[in-house]
């Protein structure tokens, strides 16, 4: 079966992420397809490389790269919410002028529409939000 | 895959407290663009979002509010009221703004594009579906 | 002291549980979806307007513009704007968020 | 169609909201905090019962172990892993989460 | 300003769904070295954050219930627990996790730190502080 | 009277960033000080210099660095809070080994220590949240 997952809240305030990473590790798991994994509203915080969490505690972040990398895992961030929030790769920051950019490994920034694709070429989407 | 999805948006907080109403809104309008068969529910707070004379000056944020009944010009001509959202919240459907649409089936007549509903209507409406997307 | 509720009654149980701990006397300001609990006729409206006797009920101005509810509230019902909220901080000895 | 709560029903009102909309033969998965609706003896714990003759209850082992309350859970309710989760997800023809 | 002012800490939320109750701790242990007089308040789902028995292994997050019996050692030894919060929940004083500290002035017995209070008693306990921290 | 603000909610997501920015503007309008705006939790977000707010909406961070400038105010960021969501100065990008940074102007990274002393130096301690 293919899945689409919509992450609506960042790293560590909520636990939305964490249920969305483990609902995608256990369907990978299972054999199930994931078409794509989209960060929208606040979700787009779990793309950034600079968080530098407790040793005792779990990466949100890496291990969203991680599970990308070993899957081929599509990792899409919304620009729109990203650009509101923070979240930039080379090219947008360069095109909105910002010295710096943060995005984290295996995420990529894209449009509102690659949400409603998930919708239409997968067989669920699963949103987890607060 | 079927040529055509029927997406519902179900919409079930305030505006301007959080986000969710004005980015729900936002895919609602990059949707339009593909064709599919949509709808909107206001349910539970999401009824506020639909509230007419909102004035955000004082709180220096955008007034998304008109985007609504912009919906219309695409496309997007059914959007569910639940009867006891309103209700509960001592609203009735006069406090919302009027939501229209020109039907190009029936010489572009303009139409009510809001559909009052109760529990059981919502309920079987969300079964119809092939994807529910929730704010 | 002055309470601050920021969310709405219909969704979050916030304001309920400040009116069944704020002492008499306290000034309960609605803030951000807060001030829905300032609506006429709701289902909570009964609740709010059971503690008008004990304490004052304030609601920001600018938050129910926003959302286009500023005529339709309880009477009794106190509007300020950022400057009447800055006072009340300042009149009341302690602040509490109920977040 | 399987519909998922992941707040508490003492917070905020999502999981009365979905009791109240989810047809009849739906199946409700608890998760995070959502999993307190599953508390025995609750106040809310009548109105969880009273669904479940029509909809099947589910609840989250691993967010019922997290907040230490596996053993104080309502007869009737199905406890699943996130396979399970995956399986729920597969088996219903969609997903409505009550965020 | 006085030598020393009375701090409470309302806590109102459940654990591990939102990291307000973490992060609270976080700011309890660091206040600790200002020698404030510090209380804690648990009250609606706030009473979840000190229920028994937590194991978060699934859901791998850390466990930080255990801190809260470490408290003592801090001198944070006043933990009011609201007791309609825990009756709404179907629960009981002896759901929550012990929380004890030795009384230097009472030659180190191990003495109780939760108090059980009611609405009224709760009213009365924010009125008698200088600063309140909500969670 | 000297307030101290506690921000707990990141920009755009939630309102309360924008409530304490205008409880703090007007109670400097009305000749009060401001000891110290403490972010906290997700309230750290509002310290990135990346963000690329629409052009028609308020600008959350820029608001925040101007009434710093215009009134010397101290804004603080929780160190702890701001490690676990990638909000990084020079410095602490060098000592997590990140190859980026992104602190506002105005803003500066500090420890828990902060807010309590605010609650101590202050007349009134206020809260925005969630």
């Amino acid at each position: 079966m293919k899945f689409t997952i919509q992450v609506n809240e960042g790293p560590y305030q909520h636990q939305s992420s964490d249920t969305a990473y483990q609902f995608a590790k256990a369907a990978l798991e299972k054999g199930h397809e994931i078409f794509r994994v989209f960060f929208y509203h606040d979700g787009v915080n779990n793309a950034t490389r600079l968080t530098t969490p407790p040793q005792d505690d779990r990466n949100v972040v890496n291990r969203w790269s991680e599970l990308a990398k070993e899957h081929n895992l599509d990792l899409v961030v919304c620009v729109a919410a990203a650009q509101r929030r923070g979240i930039a790769d080379k090219d947008e920051a360069q095109r909105n002028g910002k010295d710096a950019d943060n995005l984290a490994d295996g995420f990529r920034i894209s449009g509102l529409g690659q949400l409603i694709e998930g919708g239409i070429q997968s067989d669920r989407l699963v949103v987890f939000g607060d | 895959m079927s040529e055509s999805k029927k997406f519902l948006y179900v919409n079930r907080k305030a505006p301007y407290g959080t986000v969710y109403a004005l980015e729900s809104l936002e895919v609602v309008l990059i949707g339009a663009a593909f064709e599919q068969d949509v709808q909107l529910l206001f349910v539970d707070d999401g009824v506020f979002q639909i509230v007419k004379g909102q004035d955000t000056k004082g709180i220096e944020m955008k007034n998304f509010s008109p985007t609504y009944s912009a919906l219309g010009d695409y496309e997007v001509t059914k959007m569910y009221v639940s009867k006891e959202s309103l209700e509960e919240r001592g609203l009735t459907v006069d406090d919302l703004m009027p939501l229209t649409y020109e039907d190009e089936d029936d010489d572009w007549a303009e139409k009510d594009s809001i559909i009052l509903v109760n529990k059981d209507e919502i309920a079987a409406l969300m079964e119809e579906q092939d994807v529910v997307l929730s704010f | 002291m002055l309470h601050t509720v920021n969310k709405s009654p219909f969704e979050k149980n916030s304001l309920v549980s400040c009116l069944e701990h704020a002492a008499d006397g306290s000034a309960i300001l609605l803030i951000e979806d807060g001030v829905y609990g300032a609506l006429n006729g709701s289902a909570v409206a009964d609740k709010v307007k059971s503690v008008m006797g004990k304490s004052t009920i304030y609601a920001l101005g600018p938050d129910l513009d926003a959302r286009g509810i500023a005529d339709k509230i309880m009477d009794g019902i106190k509007v300020v704007d950022y400057a009447g909220f800055v006072d009340l901080a300042c009149e009341n000895d302690k602040v509490q968020a109920w977040l």
